[in-house]
């Protein structure tokens, strides 16, 4: 116990600053992947469920495409194809070398564009269940496309996408796990450093554990409170 | 093509204790981290040292995100096809580890090394005399190591090999009973073993080195960069030559590893 | 690119497809059970029964799946003498179970999300009629609640049985040989890293298309009353006429 | 008036309600009500929008469970106990048992949306009665060819107008075969030529000697079918009788202004 | 009798439909209706259930589209276009001017679920019709204590009782200060006092020179507030005429079976 006291402090030979900076860089790439997700979700939700044919078939591939290959793949592509790009471009104007992609940016896009596809299904889901009823009386009173997704859609979508989207946000949260090939040192990198480096895997899991259950105990907290207010007005069994 | 090296970018995993690992800190510590710099320092070349997961280290080398590799990589034919490799600066033969009550504990050949390029015909007699103590029992390895190369190799009919994506994994295999023994680089057995948890384990049986366990550890480098091959092999046969890399051994691995060619 | 090495290797994985399947249409179905009955927990109403269910996904959903593996396998494995007390040491030990009971465990939490999510997206004045006819609990899950709550659960669900087929190749880690273990071996042999990721991504790419079309059918073939022509027999009368 | 003797005193009542208390939060919406009804009688409850008219019907079958008083139903009482949030029912089988001999009409419907009007009315009988399914599918025919929507059997609720819907619900409580219906303003959607129809059928089932309680704004259902009137008030029974009584010389000054808008 | 001149032939009609055929799949619900309707206009429009009222209400503004037809609001024709699966409106915009000026209330309420009493009346008026926010409150509750529902202002719909909902979704409505007003049943779950109370407020808007369709099965209703009453029969409008004609000696022999089971 004190051995895991001091391997894990903020000591001089502690892993502690180390672990939770890690977990601070997880929680942001995470949080902008996440919401970028949901712009791009909601985008493909509407084209899946929209009557344009062109439209749908394109949400259906996206969905399909990016639910169906493995997330390191998509980061890959990101990451060597965007710098593969850039450093193109960076011949082109004369720059010699590698020109790599600015790593946080490419593991929030990859998981925004992962995060998108899953948060679409979700929203569809969601918005199928809505009463129809609600929705003409929406109609019926002049609202426009806009107005009426701000004031009738979205509210009562997102009443039933929550837990969905809870599950989605967990998702991101350890799937941000995969952008240490691009050299970011997230959590579970940091982990196999640690442990790769003392040779004592279990204080690093352990840890990393416990700082993922850290955030998601905020998080947890944050979604059941959207859930109780989305459900306002909500009769239950 | 005369491309003058003035700054060279180093990439290292900065997760294999005590080859190369990271200090609480953030720090990149270890034998090659120590060596790194004194090459650079002969070469008069300023060094850049950068960790990097060990999925995509190569193709990483190849697109030019950095200039060299030094993370415990050991030449083998196959790594020789993507990229070309220094003189090798390290090296240890490869053995079991073994919990010290198991019959496997009494391996013939306790200690003894086996240089497969030097003296194969020996060498395959100390493997067809170990052999049929270990008949059906389970040994760990790590996965596309030179240690599972040997297995597959020498031990395949004998043995189940299992294969670990880490070495950690298989130790902690060995702890719970999972497999017999375990085979990897002697200075990784005893990095575990001084553990308290691996008191009742020990190194044991034939140690072998040569052959499919190539010719070493070396700094992996781009194929086209021959130049820098070149500074590289002139520093390692420097630092071989004057000790300095014996005290750098004595000083990580308590023994020496040094190439012994 | 070149082909017929990329043939090699999607030959070469497709030894690990099996197990793969295994691992996730496994998972799939032990996971659906338990996370129905958590759902069940947590709207069961009853304390006794709902925090249990709510500390069970906090946990499960809350770590990475990487670490949940880790530890039943590894892990639980440092406690071997317990466990041979106990007799379940046969189940710890083949790293196959350890990774069915992981995924399961696993899915289960996030499914259970679901579940919940559309039980209580179902109209409460139908569950009313339902309670008003005499129907019990077990009725009222298997007529009423269940088809209209699965109706609206299959897209999410969709997500997780997809995400499952992913996460297999976590058992990698604990010695399994599945399409991302070989893949992984044949880079390290190879280190042609962009073939063999395009061909072990498009088996699971295939695998899915496959899983999600399945839903899509099951979810057009469940929601007649929402599709908006009436019913038939009308047309066939017309064309008799 | 309330609270004493209700007529038909001679017979054991099917059902009888005694000091039914129901609030929601601060809404006291009954506040004592007392009713019995013996086999065969069709009960009318009248009042205001607001009334707790609903709710009375809804703790009836204890889809509300009153927070006080006694229910019971063919001479057995409806067992309560103290749960965590207020009073709930004692033994969860005894009140399913109830259920399935007092059918509902919803004010709204409720029709199950994911199954065809045949399907809602046979489920019932199917799956909780465990009648054969052809008799119930024959039964279930011959019923919304009564309530004239049998060309409808195959389709969904969706695609109903609203007083089709409305006759699909009395199909599916009719199927169940109950001795207690309750009915929530059961031909509120309906056209006077169905409400005529409709309520023929209801008072064909008063002859074969099934206890009818009808919410109902209708006064001439009232008037002609039922046996007795109960107006709501207040949360209580402000006053009950024959309807001859009722809407000859009603005591109550209330009841008297409430029926007056309607000639 | 239908398809030509009806009475009021002198203005500009406020709402004008012309041929309207609308179907379901092979179920032909309208099958060329035309209607007029002047500014202060009441009409009424009666027809069993399942005679496409409601269907014909959802067509004047676009709720339906119809499969045939021309429907005009103030001189406005409706353009519609020939869409992938048939006809839909060209102008999007203009469908949404057009529904500011046709309130509509719906037989099953449609209240949002997610909005209080009061925020489902002001929704309109402030995000659709970017009314100031305090006159649209003030306004609001005027209206709901004219329907009797004032306390209930801050409760959400799943709280309120079938009449306590329809008086909101009539509130809703009036808040738009609409042209024209579409009302399917709007007293259906009332009781016959507050069944007065709505007609009052309806006599009202008719006098401030509202247009109203209004759906019913209120033959009180149809007789006594309405100027005109619509008789629907088979897809198509069998009869029309002032109240006291049509119930007096209407020469539809269908529409005096209708309504000669009221009395
Ligand atoms: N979405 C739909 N799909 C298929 N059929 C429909 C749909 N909506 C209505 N119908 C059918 O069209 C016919 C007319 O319906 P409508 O709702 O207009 O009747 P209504 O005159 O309003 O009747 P009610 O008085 O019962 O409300 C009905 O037979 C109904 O079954
Ligand atoms: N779930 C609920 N939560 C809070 N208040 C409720 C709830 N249900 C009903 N109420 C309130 O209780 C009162 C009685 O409702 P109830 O539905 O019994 O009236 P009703 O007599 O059926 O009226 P109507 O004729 O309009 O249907 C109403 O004021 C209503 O607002
Ligand atoms: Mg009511
Ligand atoms: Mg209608």
């Amino acid at each position: 116990m004190t051995h895991y006291v001091e391997l894990m402090g903020f000591g001089p030979t502690g892993w502690g600053p180390a672990m939770l900076r890690a977990a601070g860089l997880t929680l942001t790439v995470a949080v902008l992947g996440f919401l970028l997700g949901s712009v791009i979700g909601s985008a493909v939700a509407a084209a899946k469920l929209g009557r344009s044919r062109l439209l749908h078939g394109l949400g259906d591939g996206y969905t399909t495409v990016l639910r169906g290959v493995p997330d390191l793949l998509v980061i890959y592509l990101f990451y060597f194809g965007g710098s593969a790009a850039l450093t193109a471009i960076g011949r082109m104007f004369g720059a010699d070398g590698f020109v790599g992609v600015p790593a946080l940016a490419t593991g929030a896009m990859a998981l925004g564009v992962v995060s998108g596809a899953y948060q679409a299904e979700v929203y569809r889901g969601a918005y199928l269940a809505l009463a129809r009823g609600e929705l003409e009386a929406a109609r019926a009173v002049g609202m426009s496309r806009a107005l009426m997704f701000r004031r009738i859609i979205a509210p009562q979508t997102l009443r039933y996408a929550v837990p969905g989207l809870g599950n989605v946000w967990q998702l991101v949260l350890k799937e941000s796990a995969l952008i240490s090939v691009t050299g970011l040192i997230e959590l579970l990198r940091q982990s196999q450093i640690g442990s790769g480096s003392t040779r004592e895997p279990f204080p690093f899991f352990l840890t990393a554990g416990a700082l993922y259950l850290a955030i998601t105990t905020v998080s947890t907290y944050g979604f059941d409170r959207l859930e109780a207010w989305t459900m306002r007005g909500v009769r239950r069994a | 093509q005369g491309k003058t090296w003035t700054t060279v970018k180093i990439a290292t995993e900065g997760a294999y204790a005590p080859w190369n690992f990271t200090a609480p800190g953030g720090k990149l510590e270890g034998y090659e981290i120590d060596l790194a710099n004194e090459l650079c320092k002969r070469m008069k070349v300023t060094c850049e040292i950068v960790s990097q997961d060990w999925d995509g280290i190569i193709p990483a080398l190849n697109a030019g995100k950095y200039d060299a590799i030094m993370a415990g990589m050991n030449v083998t034919d196959k790594r020789k096809e993507v990229i070309q490799f220094s003189r090798p600066y390290g090296g240890e033969p490869a053995s079991f580890g073994i919990e010290k009550s198991s019959p496997l504990a009494k391996l013939p050949h306790n200690g003894e090394r086996f240089d497969l390029t030097k003296d194969e015909a020996t060498a395959q007699k100390a493997i067809d005399e170990i052999k049929p103590m270990l008949k059906g029992k389970t040994i760990g390895v790590q996965v596309s190591t030179i240690h599972s190369n040997f297995l597959d190799k020498y031990l395949k009919d004998t043995i189940t090999i299992r294969e670990y994506k880490t070495t950690e994994q298989h130790d902690l295999d060995l702890l719970a009973g999972r497999v017999d023994g375990i085979f990897a680089s002697g200075s990784a057995i005893r990095a575990t073993f001084e553990k308290p948890d691996f008191k009742d384990y020990a190194m044991t049986g034939p140690r072998f080195s040569g052959g499919v366990f190539g010719t070493g550890v070396a700094v992996g480098l781009r194929k086209q960069d021959n130049d820098l091959k070149k500074l590289f092999d002139d520093a390692i046969a420097s630092v071989v030559a004057d000790g300095t890399l014996k005290t750098l051994s004595m000083k990580w691995f308590k023994s020496d590893i040094t190439p012994q060619s | 690119m070149d082909l017929s090495f990329l043939a090699e290797t999607w030959l070469a994985l497709l030894q690990g497809l099996p197990l793969t399947i295994e691992l996730a249409a496994g998972s799939v179905a032990c996971g659906g059970l338990l996370a129905a009955s958590l759902a069940g927990m947590r709207l069961s109403g009853s304390p006794f029964l709902g925090w249990p269910a709510r500390a069970y996904v906090f946990v499960f959903r809350g770590t990475p799946l990487l670490v949940q593996m880790f530890l039943i396998y590894y892990g639980l494995g440092q406690f071997r003498p317990t466990l041979q007390a106990w007799g379940v040491w046969w189940f710890f030990r083949e790293p196959s179970y350890c990774a069915l009971l992981a995924l399961s465990l696993n899915t289960a939490a996030y499914a259970s999300e679901i579940i919940r999510g559309a039980i209580l997206s179902v109209p409460h004045g139908q569950v009313e009629a339902a309670l008003a006819c005499g129907m019990g609990r077990w009725t009222r899950a298997r007529r009423i609640v269940g088809p209209i709550a699965l109706r609206q659960a299959l897209p999410a669900y969709s997500n997780e049985i997809v995400s499952m087929v992913k996460a297999t190749s976590l058992a990698s880690i604990i010695t399994l040989v599945e399409v991302t273990w070989i893949a992984q071996k044949l880079i390290s042999q190879t280190f042609r890293s962009v073939e063999i990721f395009v061909a072990a991504g498009s088996i699971y790419l295939l695998l899915n298309i496959v899983v999600t079309r399945a839903v899509l059918l099951l979810e057009y073939w469940l929601s007649p009353h929402l599709r908006g022509a009436p019913a038939e027999p009308a047309r066939l009368e017309a064309a008799h006429a | 008036m309330p609270e004493h003797a209700s007529p038909g005193d001679g017979g054991r009542p099917i059902v009888a309600v005694e000091g039914l208390r129901k609030s929601f939060g601060t809404l006291e919406v009954l506040r004592g009500v007392s009713l019995r009804a013996q086999p065969g009688e069709v009960v009318s409850i009248l009042g205001s929008s607001g009334s707790g008219k609903s709710t009375l019907l809804r703790c009836l079958n204890l889809l509300e469970v009153p927070n006080e008083g006694r229910i019971e139903v063919d001479g057995e009482p409806i067992a309560l106990k103290r749960g965590r949030h207020g009073p709930e029912p004692a033994d969860r089988s005894q009140v399913q048992r109830l259920r399935q001999r007092v059918a509902m009409v919803f004010q709204s419907f409720n029709l199950w949306s994911h199954m065809t009007v045949l399907q809602n009315v046979i489920e019932a009988p199917v799956h909780v009665q465990r009648r054969p399914r052809a008799e119930c599918v024959a039964e279930a025919e011959a019923l919304l060819a009564k309530v004239g929507i049998a060309d409808k059997r195959d389709h969904y609720p969706a695609h109903l107008s609203g007083g089709q819907q409305q006759r699909a619900a009395i199909a599916r409580a009719l199927a169940m075969r109950p001795a207690v219906m309750l009915f929530d303003e059961p031909t509120s959607a309906l056209d006077p030529e169905l409400v005529g129809e409709v309520l023929r059928v209801m008072r064909g089932l008063a002859e074969e000697g099934r206890t009818m309680l009808v919410v109902t704004h209708e006064m001439g259902f009232a008037r002609e079918v039922s046996s007795r009137v109960v107006f709501l008030h207040g949360g209580l029974i402000e006053a009950e009788g024959p309807p001859a009584e009722m809407f000859g010389n009603c005591p109550s000054e209330r009841f008297r202004a409430f029926i007056r808008t309607v000639r």
